[in-house]
């Protein structure tokens, strides 16, 4: 995993950010504000900008630049979130990235919204997407899977953990204000770190296709 | 969808032009609005900020006796943390500076972010969290912050003209935030420029109770009814949560689409309650103030009065949204 | 349709209980918006009116600097020579009155009956008809009387206050009238409480150009467009009719349901046109003012200054809905 | 034509205006303000009660106590129009009342309109039904025609009128705003003309019976 794949995965989840946009807006419109598309189609569309201004030479530079860019230009709860999961999970990691250390560093990024929003599992937050991607993470680290199958693993917890919120009661950000009526809807944030997730293992195929290459 | 701009993307953008090209009094600069007069020293410095759609809220407040700074977001997405740095740096006069942040995730999360990045200023701030809709609890994010913020903004304004020094000035403005409750009732969603459809859709016959300014959806719908039994439900939400007695302010807000007439007519019901309830409206705002774009609607917000929060409201105020005195 | 109100029949009656309750400065007696303070002796008085559902006009402009009374009459509908009588004679201080009355059959008649009967009263009239979306010839009405009437109370009314006599007063707020023009765009209908639906049918794609404030169609239908786009065709009727040069007043006004942010990126468009052709915004007003119940869309109001009228603009005014300076 | 028949006459013009009120409403709507409906309900309710609270001795006083009420109570351009329009029917109204006699009052009230509101047959307003009503009555006199058939003309005249407004282009009042857009439209005060007249003409139809029995 070398710097070109750190990019292409913001690439790839840009892209699928602006396709799902819409998705998303409609989700935060049921329990939010409808601006969560717009915000994450904002944000990513300038961490691609970031990226070509300031191509990174390092994996934990392109996601410093990342979660740099996500806190300067997205606002919202989603962009400090987002932005600090992303520069934790900078900061945590190590060159060169082994599956291992993306793991550790991921934990690191969750950690770090947790921390920040002080929501915990169950609330109803992108953290119910995202707790479950880095347990999938650390389990395939434990059985020594390939990164293409760890990632591929996470993107499906996240997945499931994701939809895993429609019934939940939310319990932080706005969602929560609506109480009852929170329940029998998707949480953006999770649908959003999902995406993410998705991108991650898009690019882990395309490596190990590479690799076969 | 048919608005008044030119791309779902400007919109932001093209009203800070039109407001730099209406008022004189103002100066817009990377998308933070200041009193063109600049910081004075020895005067605390008061920043506010959020998501814009709230408008007059917060940029049509900046001006004397009010605000020094505003930090507009996008359409109902509190500013990033360099806006508020910016301000922040740029207003501090020496004397510190209040931030006043509504109670919301994002909110919160930026101002905290930005200061923290502004060491080299003395930082303090004001939590706006008045709306009894929602529960305050350890299941919420608290309460969401609305009408009271404007209270806060004017009151804690008027102070720090005064010459008082940042820690009295963040004091009274959390005094006035305790004193302050509201709640809102929409007969329309908004409709964001982004999304371009209404936010929630509403039948005809219903209206949505307990609504927050960004067309989250509230607490349950419950049957169209008159001017008088709407404010009466405002009302007893309001004072099951903070009794109502002695001077009230009391504003009776538009969410952006209702017309003046129709805010009179709720007033006049707003009024008669409290008379009911043997307390008095001792001052009062009727008008579109903490809007929530072209929501069809009202809140109410009430606040309890002292002498000294009498006479700091009365204070003069030369602001485009609030005007009095000078 | 979801409304504000108790009964459509009482909506006017119940709007003003609620203004008289909002406003100690305000005197309402007999379906006439009164200052508190009453006549003084030896200024001229000045009465306006006209339908209500046009909030704040003009009962929102009662006050130190502007109207000494208003006329309220029922939603869209000119009040009566009763109304008008009590209303001119109350606030006759010696030195006559003012009609100010906008050019509506219904408003000319009504105000023409009353002035007849006031024969004890020094009565002076000034009809305003700036809109340029009607043609003003043998085939018409005229054109009728919208945003400029704001402009005609303002100036006239600090003219009254610094003692000017009556038949100055007229002349200049004559003066007003044709240096004035106004053009205005629909994106919505409005809908009166007593009819329950929209005045007319726009489809999502379409806007209504040269619309009254009654919620009268338009003279025809275009698709829907930028706000830059809808500024261009405002400001060309307007400079059409009356070429755009010097210094200039200029109100973009919302209809009623439009959101300020939407005004304000309206007026970004209009002053780049304004400079476009060589003019000067020297004063201007960004907000609902002149309205249409709840009708969503903007007009644009231009006044050809000079430094006589400027100096009027710019002297205090202390009303619900136009403060400044005192 | 006793007192009775006038305040009969008006009750049930109050009556059709209020069962044509939504009628006359859309007709506004269309071309106006929506609001002609409302005004002359509002109004003929006011006369209906002025007459109780005022019960008129002679056939004059009845008109004026309405046309009195209408320029009190109603405002807009419809106001002022039909109270002229009353009261100078009422000062030219001699005491015993014949066809002839209220024939040449109609016709004062019809001038008063003009008069006032400046505007001329074809024009597009209450004129266009008033003024046929008028020849209506006038050729009925001079036929020597009943009060009945004489009343049912001038309803049916007034009818025809407000009908013959429809292609007109409207020339004053609001519905002059719209220049060609007004064409293709009844003109709601001819309409409400049309409402008055068919309640004269049914009263008339009452009081024939009366007579009979
Ligand atoms: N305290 C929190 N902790 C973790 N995630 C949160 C928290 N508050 C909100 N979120 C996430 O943020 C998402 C909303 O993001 P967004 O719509 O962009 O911001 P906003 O709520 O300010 O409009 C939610 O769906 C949720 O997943
Ligand atoms: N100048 C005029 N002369 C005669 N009738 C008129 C004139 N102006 C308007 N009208 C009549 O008045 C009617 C409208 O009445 P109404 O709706 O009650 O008043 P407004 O136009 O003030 O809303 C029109 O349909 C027309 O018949
Ligand atoms: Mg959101
Ligand atoms: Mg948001
Ligand atoms: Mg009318
Ligand atoms: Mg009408």
């Amino acid at each position: 995993m070398d710097t070109g794949f750190f990019v292409t995965w913001l690439r790839d989840a840009a892209t699928r950010i602006r396709l799902q946009r819409d998705r998303l807006t409609e989700l935060d419109a049921a329990i939010g504000d409808a601006d969560h598309g717009a915000n994450l189609d904002r944000g990513f569309t300038e961490v691609c900008k970031a990226l070509e201004d300031w191509p990174p030479t390092a994996p934990a530079q392109a996601l410093l630049t990342a979660g740099t860019t996500l806190i300067r230009r997205v606002g919202g709860a989603s962009g400090p979130l987002y932005g600090s999961a992303f520069r934790a999970m900078g900061k945590a990691l190590q060159d060169p990235v082994t599956l291992p250390g993306f793991a550790a560093a991921f934990e690191a990024g969750v950690v770090a919204v947790e921390r920040l929003g002080k929501a915990a599992p169950g609330d109803k937050t992108m953290i119910d997407a995202l707790a479950p991607a880095s347990r999938a993470l650390t389990a395939a680290v434990e059985k020594g899977l390939t990164p293409y199958e760890a990632f591929h693993r996470a993107a499906v917890a996240a997945e499931e953990g994701s939809r895993a919120t429609i019934p939940m009661r939310a319990r932080k950000g706005r969602a929560s204000y609506l109480g009852e009526r929170s329940v029998g809807h998707e949480d953006p944030g999770a649908a959003s770190s999902a995406l993410i997730l998705g991108a991650l293992a898009g690019v882990a195929v395309k490596e190990a296709t590479k690799e076969v290459d | 969808m048919k608005k008044l701009i030119n791309t779902a993307q400007s919109v932001v953008e093209d009203a800070l032009s039109g407001m730099a090209a209406a008022h004189p009094s103002l100066r817009v600069r990377e998308r933070v609005v200041y009193r063109a007069s600049g910081p004075r020293a020895g005067k605390v410095g008061l920043v506010s900020g959020g998501g814009s759609g709230h408008e007059p809220l917060h940029a049509g407040f900046v001006g004397y006796g009010m605000l020094d700074a505003a930090c507009p977001g996008e359409v109902f997405t509190s500013p990033v943390p360099d806006q508020i740095i910016e301000a922040t740096r740029a207003v501090d006069g020496g004397a510190g500076v209040l931030h006043i942040v509504k109670n919301y995730t994002g909110d919160v999360l930026n101002f905290e972010l930005a200061a923290e990045l502004c060491d080299d200023v003395q930082v303090a701030s004001v939590l706006v969290d008045d709306d009894v809709a929602v529960e305050d609890s350890l299941y919420t994010a608290g309460r969401r912050g609305t009408g009271a913020t404007l209270f806060v903004e004017k009151i804690a304004g008027a102070l720090a003209e005064q010459g008082a020094p940042l820690a009295e000035v963040a004091r009274v403005a959390a005094d006035v935030d305790e004193r302050s409750r509201s709640f809102g009732i929409a007969l329309t969603s908004c409709t964001t420029p982004a999304a371009g459809k209404p936010t929630f859709e509403l039948p005809d016959t219903q209206v949505e109770l307990g609504i927050g300014i960004h067309g989250e959806p509230g607490r349950r719908r419950v049957p169209m009814a008159s001017a008088r039994e709407l404010a009466a439900v405002a009302m007893e939400a309001v004072h099951g949560d903070l009794p109502l007695t002695g001077d009230l302010l009391v504003m009776v807000n538009g969410m952006g689409g209702t017309p003046l007439m129709e805010l009179y007519v709720v007033f006049a019901e707003v009024e008669a309650f409290i008379r009911g309830k043997g307390a008095r409206v001792s001052r009062s705002l009727v008008g579109n103030y903490v809007t929530s774009l072209d929501m069809q609607g009202f809140s109410v917000t009430v606040c309890r009065l002292d002498g000294e929060l009498t006479r700091l409201w009365d204070a003069p105020v030369d602001t485009p949204g609030l005007r009095w005195g000078r």
